[in-house]
């Protein structure tokens, strides 16, 4: 059975060299062709589980191993995939998604003459994706982890002919670079500590292992974690990677991709539970992140920018619940995966707005829609409430489960992030309901004229409702005697933590918040019309809109020093270290133009010349003998 | 005695070379097909030749010739091959076929140009790259210290009328304009690397005059003098041989090349044309690398160590500063010379680390640094010759025009990048891992590199191939099937060598364990000691265990 | 000592009972290649005297070739004989020795002559002058350039046919330079071959006016520095009461001992020694044109005909060399640690005088006169050497050396535009487009001065640097390298100049040269790959001619 | 009286005439100075042979003679055959070729 896990990498990665080596011949039926491979990966995940389901809980780690990769001495790399409960849940969730995303976008690219390309570059991040959660060692991760960046990068700026877009493109792979940094220093770091990189070994040595050194590697980890997960400090990528089509912010910048940083997070518990300064790091930053989206995403008028910045938000949230050790891991997976649902049905719902819009994303130009796209505001209405976490639906169970465990943190650190974590609860209620009001609801502010806005074909449509079937009921299904947990704590272990409040109390602080953030919504944005141009807004919001100065930030220090620095530096290059080279061979000539002179052409001179040459000649003979 | 395959691999092209040049001016296109014909018959004798060898075998060197040449100099004609060689000859005899294809027309005359019986550009180019081969490989082959140093001086000599007599067709100023610069490119590389090889050549007769000194027969034979160095009868004084050493690395720095001593590569690889470009930086440069690997440490190990921390240091620089000035260059065949610039630092890194991670890893960035770089270069001169420019501001959007040809480009650039899954990854994070076992600072710095790689091509690729389509560049063919012909199989070598790089680590590894057991240096252990691996599929370890082995 | 004991009894003998006078006793077999040439030289005097114009030029070619060839062959008996190694003596009363540094150089001198006299006799190169094919020198040398007188030779289509017993004459004295064995045959032997050469300078056809000035300051100048050495000479017979070189050196070596002491002043005193050779060493500095010494080479080389050049730049250095070496080796050994500092300084600044100011040299045959001078410093080196290997070093690279120069001016003389040979370097632009061939040869004489490994300069570079290096002279090695560095740069220039540049409209053209002038060239190329591809069989001949008699 | 003192003549007469090659213009005077120098050297050997008391140097002046007497003939014939193209025997002026 195990042999099969190879099976769910190959599938789509054969898709992917089909379509992007296949060239013009496979144009018409390429996007079925991905499709197909999507589905078949999914089915044999599918399989695998059900196998795994049908052993007992510690015996269902499935292994297998293909070669030996880069065997040098005392390093040994291996390709070999590794499949438990973890790496299982993610499978189904990237395959699931991943296909349905497919469906969708056969239909969402139809007018686009180069969808077989787009086909292929899914079908490759499917590919790495799940090369990244099978692969057994940290370097074969590696290899996922820059590959699901390549084929972001590609995907982002898969409309290569706006500048925007390959803009974006690059500033993703870029800032994601940063954190690769941190991985590969980590891996270097296992690697001289532990002389393996293999998660067995590794995981299981942590014991022995200096608490320094672990930390070490646990913020490198963390560094990586940040740069794919889009987390503070390396988010800035994320907002500009809506550049990309929908299906693409849907399946790879709002359900998979960007949970890799909490997969390695989880995958990594071991080392985070021995180095509590490592841990706090990333409460710190799940914290930060979930509070920065969250406002981020009150600002922004771009209905998939707004929907980005909830994302950066929620990750935030799986970060903060991941930080929190064997309370939190669990609960960090299960909002990933019921955030995997609604957020993916989110943005496809915002992508079949767009696609009903002749893709405006302007929310101020949007309104009333409701009755255009029924469908879409259905699918849309359910998303927005399993997001907010509405009594019930999936999103409800998950980040309760979050809050309840910072809490558990105890101490003045459990107040601050469980009151952190309560605040953002609000805010997402708030900015959910801003976005759902200013697209559905309301009069409508586009030009009836030139915009015909209408319901997406099915081929749109079912996915959108699948996806939005999960968001209302996986959270339930999950939490149901706690079969999801139980689930996953062989591999990441779980305790019980013990909350200074009572569960009960949190789950009202919770539903209270909620109400606040949508009344307040409701106040500013349902009950008075929302002006077509943006209000010039109050400081923070200016702020929000740009991103929390972020970009300006990075601009100042990175772009233009860099910039700076590169120049001066070819300056240098010219002037000095060459400078150095041709100065020796041009005071060589001048060396030589100078003794040329001696060469009067008069014979007297030479003669003269030579009779000192003679003099010193003897001299220096006498002077050696000392006469 | 059996045939002389070593020899035959090197006269092959050298033969070639003669015939070729030997044809008439009118037989342009017969003088191609002959040169890429004795180009393959040398990449075939190259794969018998790795198939004859033997990693497992004991001897350092195998395949070996002796013959006696000049006995008043201690010179023997010997040749012998080691992994790293046998690797190293493989990549020169399978670059050359892919330059002389890519380089088909560069070397054709003017059309305006009055015909000249006498003048045959075309024969001479293809003929030079030939003879380049030919001596490349002979220096590969070398194991006696003067064999290797005739080869690697003389080889410049071709070179340096490949770099001036042959460059990018027009360009914005005239053609005058240009052949000045060429000259001047190709005046400052041969002064350059000749006077580091002269400054290598007293090193040479320094070597000559103490193992004349100590062995009372002076010798050049790099085996001899390593037995008798371990046996003890040969010890050469520390000053001595600290000078002796630094004679020898000056020239391998030089041709390697290592910042400071970098300035003429960039002017070389803007100035010709791109496969000359290649042949520079995938071949030439490599002797200079290789030579520190094969002479430098297994000669001086001593001052080889003694020398390691400052030659980290240059190499640290060489990294971020290619790197940084790659960023900042508007040529692109220039950005590219710097990046290779960078990456020759990494090569010189991972060699001084002294780890077997390390030099095995340098061992594969000579090789996979070698096919990346000529399928970026290569492709870049396909681009540029559409163009007649190379000023990356002259080009915008060709990925909408020419699908294909922006798409080898991207992989090649990715493969510059050392993208995970493409060949050139195995060897960076290998020479990042060697290095940050004994130097974890410089490793860390070093992997800034990876960042500043991602930054120059990916902004290369944004500015040349992506936005709105420019004027010049709308009706610009795609790649040409020769073309095609040239890129495909480097990309899937990249591939493969990036999934599978196995072949080659074992052919490098025993070498790499000789030069580091010659140099007295063992793998620093890992601090915690893990047992056995719970988690590990049992077919790993049969698999795993001779690598162990190896280690040993 | 036998030789000494001659001598001297000679001499009391003379002084007692004149009259009983025993005749000299001369090897004349061994001496046989010397003195082929000169009685051929003088009977090239003879046929200028008696045999007509038409027929001259064929019987002077015809006789000094064979002169030449048989010398040659003597010099081959003579080797093989064992005179180079175990029956190596000291022939004609000590006055010549014939040992095996004496037969090489003389063999290379002899070889280096034949090809010269190729170049010397060619006629194809400048046009035809009243549709008589002339040579490169003068129609009547004591004419008035482009006096009446001249411009009637040139018609009567006269041509100077004494070139060849002049030359012979020349080749004679060289032939006994390196193997003089007392000082006095050294200065006649140097002015013997002196003194022809002046008048070869003044002889050229084109740019008389170069060439006579070129004549006057190596006259003046010659003959100024052979003063010199002979005020040595004087100085170093007062120091030992005789001249030859083993008399003087038995002095030097075991100091004053049994001499009288009505000589204490003069015999054995040092003074007169060191000063005595130092200037005999300045004498022959002068004539291997090392620095200081070396300001006439520039201007006579250019001056010069350059077949004279070419002939100059070979031979004279072999024979100045050798004599250089026999001096050093054979009567100052004593000496070495006063010499040889000196000689290192000298060596020095000959090496990077020669190259630093070639750089900026804008005519090709200047530029090849300073390139010589820095060669004379590299093999300088290998003299300091003081070792056997330095001497077969030493004895390889000028027979390296000769063959290169001699083709280099030969290709020198085919460029040619209206004036005769065009030497402006920047006439040189673009040759490789319109006459590939003779511009690779030319290149490939320039990359064996540049001594680029796989020709000869680069073995002889290698020879003479493991020579010094290996006596401690390692500094002198390193000096060398940087002034081979700093020398190929000007290689190089001509290369580009060659190769890389457009070829100008009025550039000049190549000449078709006669079978001579090919061969002379071909011989050179070949010389010139086959000591660097196969060096061995030479260095041997060197390694067992590396022993002097004493 | 003691023979040294030709020596010192002997040494003096050289350094007139080199002096001498290096202060006149005229061609033949310089020439002249340089027999100078050589007859000096002859009166140096003759001095040192009648101290060491063999003949060596009487025989080593004859020939520095002859050998004198061939140098003029051929000096002679180079400097009048420039005189005569050129119209003046200052060495200076022979200066074309320098640098």
């Amino acid at each position: 059975m195990e042999n099969l896990i190879a099976l769910l990498v190959a599938a789509p990665l054969v898709g992917a060299a089909l379509l992007l080596c296949g060239g013009k011949r496979l144009d018409r039926t390429g996007h079925w062709i991905g499709t197909l491979l999507a589905v078949a990966s999914f089915a044999v995940g599918v399989a695998l589980f059900a196998d795994m389901l049908g052993r007992s809980a510690d015996h269902r780690a499935m292994h297998q191993y293909l070669f030996s990769w880069i065997p040098v001495g005392g390093f040994r790399a291996d390709v070999a995939f590794q499949l438990d409960q973890l790496s299982m849940t993610f499978v189904l969730l990237i395959t699931g998604v991943g296909s349905l995303i497919h469906i969708y976008s056969i239909g969402y690219m139809e007018h686009d003459e180069r969808r077989r390309r787009f086909f292929g570059y899914l079908n490759l991040f499917l590919a790495a994706m799940l090369l990244l959660v099978l692969a057994d060692n940290y370097l074969l991760l590696y290899v996922g982890w820059e590959g699901v960046g390549l084929a972001s990068y590609l995907l982002i700026g898969f409309w290569q002919h706006k500048p925007s877009a390959a803009t974006a493109a690059k500033k993703a792979f870029l800032v994601n670079r940063v954190g690769d940094m941190g991985l590969s220093i980590a891996i270097m770091l296992m690697f001289t500590t532990f002389g393996t990189f293999a998660f067995g070994p590794v995981l299981a040595a942590t014991g022995a292992t200096s608490e320094g050194k672990l930390t070490a590697i646990g913020l490198m980890l963390l560094l990586a974690a940040c740069g794919k997960s889009a987390q503070v400090p390396l988010q800035s990528w994320l907002g500009d990677a809506m550049e990309g089509p929908t299906p693409v912010s849907a399946l790879i910048h709002a359900a998979t991709m960007v949970t890799a940083g909490v997969y390695l997070i989880t995958r990594s518990g071991a080392v985070f539970n021995a180095a509590p300064d490592a841990q706090l790091a990333v409460v710190v930053v799940g914290a930060v992140t979930l509070l920065y989206g969250a406002i981020v995403g009150c600002a922004k008028d771009d209905i998939k920018k707004a929907l980005a910045g909830s994302t950066m938000s929620q990750i935030g949230y799986m970060v903060l619940a991941a930080g929190l050790g064997p309370i939190g891991y669990a609960f960090a997976i299960m909002h990933l995966v019921t955030h995997g649902f609604f957020k993916a049905g989110l943005f496809l719902g915002a992508g079949s707005v767009m696609h009903g819009m002749n893709d405006e994303v302007d929310m101020r130009k949007y309104g009333g829609l409701r009755k255009y796209m029924p469908v879409t505001f259905l699918t849309f209405g359910l998303g927005y409430l399993a997001i907010i976490g509405f009594p019930g639906l999936s999103g409800f169970f998950s980040k309760d489960k979050i809050i309840e465990a910072a809490f558990a943190k105890g101490g003045t650190e459990g107040w601050i992030l469980g009151g952190a974590a309560l605040l953002g609860a609000a805010v997402t209620a708030f900015y959910m309901t801003r976005v759902m009001l200013m697209t559905f609801f309301g009069e409508k502010r586009w030009d009836p004229k030139e915009t015909h806005p209408h319901e997406s074909p099915k081929i749109m449509t079912v996915p959108m409702i699948v996806l939005a079937v999960g968001s209302v009921f996986a959270g339930g299904l999950f939490s149901i005697n706690e079969s999801f947990v139980t689930w996953l704590e062989p591999v990441t272990s779980f305790a019980h933590g013990h909350s200074p409040v009572s569960a009960t109390t949190v789950t009202a602080s919770t539903i209270v918040v909620l109400l606040l953030g949508v009344g307040t919504a409701w106040l500013m944005y349902g009950r008075k019309p929302v002006p077509a141009l943006a209000p010039r807004g109050s400081l923070l919001t200016r702020a929000a809109r740009r991103d929390l100065l972020q970009d300006d930030f990075n601009d100042l220090v990175f772009v233009r020093g860099g910039t700076h620095l590169t120049t001066t530096l070819v300056q240098l290059d010219r002037s000095l270290v060459d400078g150095a080279v041709n100065g020796t061979a041009a005071s060589m000539g001048g060396l030589s133009s100078l003794l040329r002179r001696l060469q009067t052409g008069f014979v007297r001179s030479y003669a003269v010349q030579m009779l000192g040459g003679a003099a010193v000649l003897v001299a220096a003979t006498l002077l050696m003998r000392g006469v | 005695m059996s045939f002389p395959l070593l020899t035959a691999t090197a006269v092959v092209p050298a033969v070639g070379a003669i015939a070729t040049a030997a044809l008439p001016a009118a037989k342009r296109t017969a003088a191609k097909w002959l040169a890429l014909l004795f180009s393959l018959i040398t990449f075939a004798l190259a794969l018998v030749v790795a198939f004859r060898f033997d990693p497992g075998a004991g001897a350092p060197f195998q395949l070996t010739e002796s013959h006696a040449w000049i006995r008043d100099f201690g010179v023997r004609y010997e040749l012998g091959v080691d992994g790293i060689a046998v690797a190293l000859i493989a990549l020169t005899t399978l670059l050359i076929p892919f330059i002389i294809l890519a380089g088909w027309h560069d070397a054709d005359p003017l059309e305006e140009a009055t015909p000249n019986r006498r003048w045959r550009p075309t024969q001479g180019f293809f003929a030079l790259i030939l003879a380049v081969e030919a001596m490349v490989v002979l220096s590969f082959e070398a194991t006696d210290v003067f064999l290797f140093y005739i080869f690697f001086e003389a080889m410049l000599i071709p070179m340096y009328f490949l770099i001036g007599g042959f460059g990018d067709r027009a360009g914005r100023d005239g053609e005058e304009e240009a052949a000045g610069r060429r000259s001047y490119a190709a005046v400052k590389f041969l002064l350059y690397n000749l006077a580091g090889g002269l400054i290598m050549l007293a090193a040479v007769i320094g070597l000559y005059a103490v193992t004349a000194d100590q062995l009372g027969t002076g010798t050049f034979s790099l085996q001899q003098i390593v037995e008798a160095r371990t046996a003890g009868t040969l010890n050469i004084g520390t000053g001595t041989e600290r000078l002796l050493f630094l004679g020898f690395f000056f020239a391998f720095a030089v041709k390697a090349p290592l910042w400071p001593l970098h300035t003429w590569l960039p002017g070389a690889m803007g100035e010709s044309t791109s496969p000359v470009a290649v042949l520079i930086t995938a071949v030439v440069d490599k002797v200079g690398t290789f030579a520190m690997l094969r002479f430098c440490l297994q000669l001086f190990p001593e001052a080889s160590s003694w020398a390691t921390p400052v030659i980290l240091v240059l190499a640290l620089i060489s990294i971020v500063y290619g790197a940084l000035l790659a960023v900042a260059q508007r040529d692109i065949k220039r950005l590219i010379a710097y990046a290779s610039i960078s990456h020759f630092g990494f090569i010189i890194l991972g060699i001084f680390a002294m780890t077997s991670q390390g030099q095995g890893g340098a061992t594969l960035y000579m090789v996979n640094h070698g096919i990346s770089t000529a399928a970026l270069m290569l492709v870049a001169g396909f681009l540029i010759s559409r163009r007649g420019s190379r000023l990356i501001a002259d080009y915008g959007g060709v990925q909408k025009v020419a699908p294909v040809l922006a798409g080898t480009f991207l992989i090649g650039g990715l493969a510059t990048l050392s993208l995970p899954g493409l060949a050139p990854f195995v060897s960076e994070f290998l020479v990042l891992v060697g290095t940050f076992t004994r130097y974890p600072v410089i490793g860390i710095i070093a992997t800034l590199g990876i960042v500043l790689a991602a930054l120059y091509v990916l902004v290369l690729y944004q500015r040349t191939m992506t936005g709105p389509v420019k004027a010049e560049v709308t009706n610009m063919p795609d790649l040409r099937v020769r073309e095609l012909v040239v890129v495909a199989p480097l990309i899937a070598l990249l591939l493969f060598l990036g999934v599978y790089p196995k072949p080659l680590t074992d052919l490098v590894n025993p070498a790499v364990q000789h030069t580091l057991s010659v140099v007295d240096k063992k793998d620093p252990k890992p601090t915690v000691q893990v047992n056995a691996v719970p988690g590990e599929g049992r077919h790993g370890h049969a698999a795993n265990d001779q690598d162990v082995e190896a280690a040993k | 000592m036998s030789s000494v004991a001659s001598v001297h009894s000679l001499w009391t003998v003379a002084a007692g009972a004149p009259g009983k006078i025993p005749g000299p006793h001369i090897e004349y077999a061994q001496l046989s290649p010397t003195l082929i040439v000169l009685g051929a030289a003088v009977i090239g005097v003879l046929i200028e005297a008696f045999v007509p114009r038409a027929a001259r030029y064929y019987s002077q070619l015809l006789l000094s070739l064979v002169a030449l060839a048989a010398a040659f062959a003597a010099v081959i008996g003579l080797a093989a004989g064992g005179f180079g190694s175990s029956k190596a003596h000291i022939a004609a009363m000590g006055a010549i020795a014939v040992d095996g540094p004496a037969l090489f150089l003389q063999g290379t001198i002899l070889l280096v002559s034949l090809i010269a006299v190729f170049t010397f006799a060619e006629r194809r190169l400048d046009p035809a002058a009243h549709g008589k094919r002339v040579d490169s020198f003068a129609a009547e040398a004591a004419a008035v350039p482009g006096g009446a007188a001249e411009q009637a030779a040139v018609k009567a289509g006269f041509t100077t046919t004494e070139v060849f017993p002049i030359l012979l004459f020349a080749v004679g004295g060289m032939l006994v330079f390196p193997a003089a064995n007392d000082l006095l045959t050294l200065f006649v032997a140097l002015e013997v071959f002196s003194l022809p050469l002046y008048i070869l300078c003044a002889l050229a056809r084109r740019q008389r006016l170069l060439s006579q000035e070129a004549a006057v300051k190596y006259f003046l100048l010659g003959a100024f520095s052979s003063a010199f050495l002979l005020f040595g000479v004087a100085l170093l017979y007062g120091y030992a009461g005789t001249v030859t070189y083993a008399g003087i050196a038995e002095v030097v070596s075991d100091g004053a001992k049994q001499i009288d002491p009505a000589l204490a002043g003069t015999m054995g005193n040092d003074a007169l020694l060191l000063i005595g050779g130092a200037l005999v060493l300045m004498g022959l500095l002068f004539k291997v044109g090392a620095v200081p010494f070396h300001m006439w080479t520039p201007d006579v080389y250019q001056g010069a005909p350059t077949p004279v050049t070419g002939f100059m730049a070979a031979a004279t250095k072999v024979a100045a060399f050798g004599a250089l070496l026999r001096l050093l080796y054979v009567v100052l050994p004593g000496l070495r640690w006063d010499w040889r500092p000196v000689l290192w300084g000298v060596a020095i600044l000959t090496m990077l005088g020669g190259a630093v100011v070639a750089i900026t040299q804008t005519d090709i045959k200047r530029l090849l006169a300073y390139s010589s001078i820095a060669h004379a410093g590299f093999i300088l080196a290998g003299v300091i050497a003081t070792s056997e290997d330095g001497v077969s070093s030493v004895l390889f690279y000028l027979g390296a050396y000769s063959f290169v120069t001699l083709g280099a001016f030969a290709v020198v003389t085919l460029v040619r535009d209206a004036g005769g040979e065009a030497t402006q370097l920047s006439k040189w632009a673009g040759l490789g487009r319109r006459s590939p061939l003779v511009a690779a040869v030319f290149a490939v004489f320039l990359l064996a001065f540049a001594g680029i490994p796989l020709t000869s300069g680069f073995a002889g570079k290698f020879a003479v640097f493991k020579a010094a290096a290996q006596s401690g002279a390692g500094w002198l090695v390193v000096v060398g390298v940087i002034s081979s560095a700093i020398a190929a740069f000007f290689y190089i220039r001509v290369i580009v100049l060659m190769f890389f540049n457009e070829p100008k409209a009025d550039g000049p053209t190549v000449a078709v040269p006669s079978p001579l002038t090919t061969t002379a060239i071909a011989i050179g190329v070949t010389a010139t790959l086959v000591l660097g591809l196969a060096p061995q069989y030479f260095l041997d001949l060197a390694g067992q001619a590396g022993v002097f008699v004493r | 009286m003691n023979p040294v003192y030709y020596l010192y003549l002997a040494a003096l007469l050289f350094t007139i005439g080199a002096a001498g090659v290096l202060i006149r213009r005229n061609a033949i005077v310089v020439f002249m100075c340089i027999e100078l120098m050589l007859n000096a050297c002859n009166l140096a050997f003759v001095t040192f042979s009648r101290m060491h008391g063999n003949l060596d140097g009487q025989i080593i002046a004859f020939f520095t003679m002859v050998v004198a007497a061939a140098e003029v003939v051929v000096g002679l014939a180079i400097i009048v055959s420039i005189f005569r193209t050129r119209h003046t025997a200052s060495v200076d002026d022979a200066s074309l070729m320098k640098l």
